[in-house]
């Protein structure tokens, strides 16, 4: 199937052979998933969370599976942004997807640090700002005030020239205010939706199952509030929307096209079928071969709900 | 295509054809099955590969949840959803002369591969010490052996009901020196208390341990299976099961962090 | 299976014989369900969404099933609270099983005039306060909204001497924040989980299913979610805490007993078997009966998440 | 206990031993039917009661959608979870002399009940007409008559390929004015069609229609299955298909509104 035609420009550099990406912390850095699957076919590889200082992540269990949905507290377990603007930014560099850095902290200077680091490196296409980690503490303030989110990508905004996006937090009572925010203060796109905060118990003890007590919920089972979420911020801004939450066939993607997103991100589905974001492009090749793709992916009017 | 046995004690023994993982697969290594179909649990199980003919692989379980029920209503003519093989399987190029197993309940499902794999590298003899709750719950002794006089099965069983009366490790203390190798695969208390017996002098030169953690993917994205490994002394490293495991060295495990952490099932 | 011992005193005159009751929208007036089963077994009834004047509700389609979950829209299609007061109070009185009248507006003024009307009202038991329907317009903006919420809740305190549970929105950045705004203002205990916002997209048209864009999401998928809102309102307050959110058996009511909910609302699970709450009644009485539930139901620490 | 009958054109006919079911089902009703088990939908699917047994209940669809899909993977011997009769059946005790019973697609499943209580009770001359887009998609018409010589069966299909060449309704016209009822049940615009062709002078006595709404319960608690009925003029008044209905007089229903409502289904 081929898959012509369907780039996707977000600005400020960040171009996608095609909408279909793979979403932070569900493919790593890559070199796993292209052990197993043809990466390059895809339109944009999201990094793990990456801080300016390696960190071993949360002890376990890390993930725990719900009614068509899982939690993770994996922790943001990465080796650092030093070691991947070193060492995987030029194996990036020979790819042809677009990898953009996910990048997370708990203090504005993290974000800076990382951004300032991975500016202007060969193999990183952009950032994308998990302001919205519900799994360390600190990791959703950004996320969840307006005003914070702004100063936030404000100080990014000064020391990068690549494109930023910002992954947003749902767990909010505003999320178009959020939105707003980050785009007046000069984010070049907004992701939706990071993961909701759930918790699953341990029944023989009473206790929760992750030692955190809470995780980050994905998977179909959120499918429809990131839905809704996603046509709110579309309503919100003019900045692309690229989205995630459920993404587990074509149909499913596409729902978020119906909703006015620009690009999407298939997350959690990888886990069981690692060919999901493939199955995707090749339902979306089709759909578009057959006409069946309006402008911006058929953008239909859905009024902020 | 699939065929399902049912062992005695509810172990249940499913056979499917999977020529790719059949001919791929190395000891110890594991796949990660589907479990139902769209009804079923979003995430794959995995379980390790416990034999293979040339177009078919064997896994062996029992019933402790959802995905193991849905894996044991597989009927003949069902197709059997697997990814794999993945993960790393037990190091067999060192293993001479006379090697152990330790197997505790289901950790049995590994050794039937390895102890064919340890044969065709010329191991002369095989000790699989095969330990269960009683005796309808031990794996059968000939699915280890399959008939091969090379290999000896030492049972033991926590009721006395057959074999040794008691733990399984109490049979190793005096193998343990003479052995080249010594593998292990059951409940993460019997490991550690197999890692005991061999980190003194004179322990034999492999001595490596399958061991098992919830798993998102299982092939090393989500960083969901997080096993504490030696560190630095700062705490616990976390080293991933699914890709620098399953199968670790005993030495390797920081075994006070693992047994301090919640149990894996999540009933 | 007797549930004796099993009763829970909610303060302010609202005695539930035992912590199983029926969700607000789930069970109607209880009409219709006491047709079905033994309605007097359990241990409340929380009506459909009262408001002063009756609504017609919102044009269909009013439900759309997703993963594990339904949307629903009804638009709190009742009667007014006169109707329930006169023709539905004098039937609840004649029950054993206490009826909390589920109150809904959009002004202040609006939750004042039915609670004053349903005070001293024989057969209305307390009334819930949901300030967090998702599907009129201005219906969440109390639930959303910390000091609103506290002024609504301090005005109705002043018509009525009958308890008043608020039923929380889990749409909001602080569920914690609004649960001790709401306590401070004299609530006598406080209901979570109402739904959560989200769409669901007709395939063949691409625009959302139900025609208000957005429902509420209920059932099975957001449980997780539901845990964890519960456990973070536990740390909060000090009052009663009666949980809702996706149980359809005695497991998935246990987990939130587990988190330290005093109470508890069996809400979509009735509508694919009304015998839900008779199941999870007896599963209670059961581990009861074996000592298996500590004092106040086995609260275990668990921290605000 | 279950049998499924594959008939032509994909309509399924399952029968299940549902006696209490059976006992208290009156025609027009209907009930909610699980739909595979807890991997499946969440909530239950309507289905118009077609057919009873003193032990048995027969239910007519085709697949549509999952829940369908999984009723037809029914076999023998699995249990079908019912919860019903649900609803208003139709008014047969006002019906006389002749009556027509308006037939479209899967608007046929309440009839063959309703025929049977209808001559029961002493109706003399029974029509259906009974439409569908092509001939195999034509439920059989002995599953109307039974063998009874009181019972006419027409047929019409939108490609003409059995029966009248067009709409079922146009075989409606000429004996609208003879008979003492008008049953229909069919889609929206079929029994909007009809609605027109009973509302004048001289209309029969009884005009009734089995009408569907997506449901959340099927007993009157959710409010989910709203239809508008025709109001004081102010717009439509929402009753509810599963306990006002689903058999509705046709002319306490705001047609228009209803035509101007989404599809009811979800794909
Ligand atoms: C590398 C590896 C190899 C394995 N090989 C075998 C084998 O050959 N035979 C066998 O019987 N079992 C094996 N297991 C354990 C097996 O995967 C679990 O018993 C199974 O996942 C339970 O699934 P369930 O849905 O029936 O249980 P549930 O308890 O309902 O599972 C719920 C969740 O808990 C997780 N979980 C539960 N128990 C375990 C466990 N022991 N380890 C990891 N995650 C768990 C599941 O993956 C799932 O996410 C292996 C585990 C690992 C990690
Ligand atoms: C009172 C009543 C009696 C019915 N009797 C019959 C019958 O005898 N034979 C028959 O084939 N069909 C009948 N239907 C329609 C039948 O219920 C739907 O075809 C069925 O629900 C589709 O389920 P699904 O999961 O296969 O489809 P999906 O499209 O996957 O269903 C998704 C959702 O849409 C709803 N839905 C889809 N189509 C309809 C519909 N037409 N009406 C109401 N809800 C719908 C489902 O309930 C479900 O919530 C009846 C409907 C009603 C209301
Ligand atoms: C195991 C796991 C780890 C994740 N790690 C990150 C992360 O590091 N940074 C981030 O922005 N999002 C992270 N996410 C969120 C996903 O990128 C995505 O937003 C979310 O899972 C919703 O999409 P899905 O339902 O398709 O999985 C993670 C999700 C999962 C399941
Ligand atoms: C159809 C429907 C109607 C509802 N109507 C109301 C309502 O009128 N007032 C209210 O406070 N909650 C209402 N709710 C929310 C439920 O009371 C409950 O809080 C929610 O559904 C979560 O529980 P569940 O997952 O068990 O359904 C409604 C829920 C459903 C599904
Ligand atoms: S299971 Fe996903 S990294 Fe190991
Ligand atoms: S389907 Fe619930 S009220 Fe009709």
């Amino acid at each position: 199937m081929s898959s012509a035609g369907l780039r996707v420009d977000l600005g400020r550099g960040l171009v996608l052979p095609n909408p279909v990406g793979l979403a932070s912390g569900t493919a790593g850095y890559g070199f796993e998933l292209a052990q197993l699957i043809d990466l390059d076919r895809l339109g944009a590889l999201y990094t793990k969370g990456t801080t300016r200082l390696p960190r071993e992540g949360n002890p376990p269990p890390r993930v725990a599976e719900t009614e068509r949905g899982m939690l993770n507290s994996i922790g943001l377990h990465n080796p650092g942004v030093d070691w991947v603007a070193e060492h995987y930014a030029p194996l990036f560099a020979a790819w042809r997807i677009p990898v953009v850095v996910n990048v997370a902290g708990a203090e504005i200077s993290d974000y800076m640090h990382c951004a300032r680091h991975l500016d202007g490196v060969e193999g990183v296409a952009g950032v994308e700002l998990n302001i919205s980690c519900p799994n360390i503490a600190h990791g959703l303030d950004f996320g969840r005030d307006a005003a914070g989110a702004a100063r936030l990508v404000d100080a990014v905004r000064a020391v990068t020239g690549r494109h930023v996006m910002v992954k947003l937090s749902p767990n909010v009572t505003d999320i178009a205010a959020v939105a707003r925010a980050v785009e007046g203060a000069g984010a070049d796109s907004v992701s939706a939706v990071n993961t909701y905060v759930g918790m699953k118990i341990h029944r023989a003890s009473g206790r929760p199952v992750l030692p955190q007590g809470t995780g980050g919920l994905s998977g179909p089972a959120i499918h429809p509030l990131a839905l809704a979420a996603v046509a709110e911020v579309r309503a919100a801004v003019r900045i692309p929307v690229v989205a995630a939450g459920g993404i587990d066939d074509v149909a499913t993607a596409f729902d978020f096209f119906a909703v006015g997103a620009d690009a999407i991100q298939v997350g959690t589905a990888s886990f069981a079928d690692p060919t999901t974001a493939l199955r995707v492009l090749d339902g979306l090749a089709e759909r578009a071969a057959a006409g069946r793709i309006p402008a911006r992916w058929g953008t239909t009017a859905v009024g902020s709900p | 295509m699939v065929s399902v046995e049912q062992l005695d004690g509810g172990l249940i023994e499913v056979t499917a054809r999977l020529p790719r993982l059949a001919a791929a697969a190395v000891p110890g290594q594991f796949a990660q099955l589907r479990c139902g179909d769209h009804g079923g649990p979003l995430l794959r199980r995995p379980f390790s590969v416990a034999w293979t003919e040339s177009q078919t692989c064997s896994f062996v379980f029992e019933v402790v949840g959802e995905g193991t029920r849905l894996l044991a209503e597989l009927t003949a003519g069902d197709v059997l959803d697997s990814l794999g093989p993945l993960g790393r399987g037990f190091s067999v190029d060192a293993a001479r002369g006379e090697v152990v197993c330790v197997s505790g309940g289901l950790g049995c499902a590994p050794f039937p591969l390895l102890v064919r794999s340890l044969r065709s590298r010329g191991v002369r003899d095989i000790i699989v010490l095969n330990g269960a709750a009683s005796a309808e719950r031990l794996y059968p002794a000939d699915r280890f052996t399959r008939g091969d006089a090379g290999v000896g099965v030492v049972e033991a069983t926590d009721d006395g009901s057959r074999g040794h009366h008691g733990f399984v490790t109490e049979l190793l203390a005096p193998m343990v020196s003479s052995v080249t190798a010594v593998y292990a695969c059951g409940p993460n208390a019997m490991l550690a208390a197999v890692a005991t017996q061999v980190t003194g002098a004179g322990s034999p030169r492999v001595a490596e341990a399958s061991l098992e953690a919830p798993m998102g993917c299982g092939f090393g994205t989500c960083l969901g299976c997080a096993l504490p490994l030696r560190g630095d002394g700062r705490g616990p490293l976390w080293g991933l099961c699914c890709s620098d495991g399953p199968v670790l060295p005993l030495r390797s495990v920081d075994w006070a962090a693992l047994l301090a952490l919640p149990a894996a099932d999540v009933a």
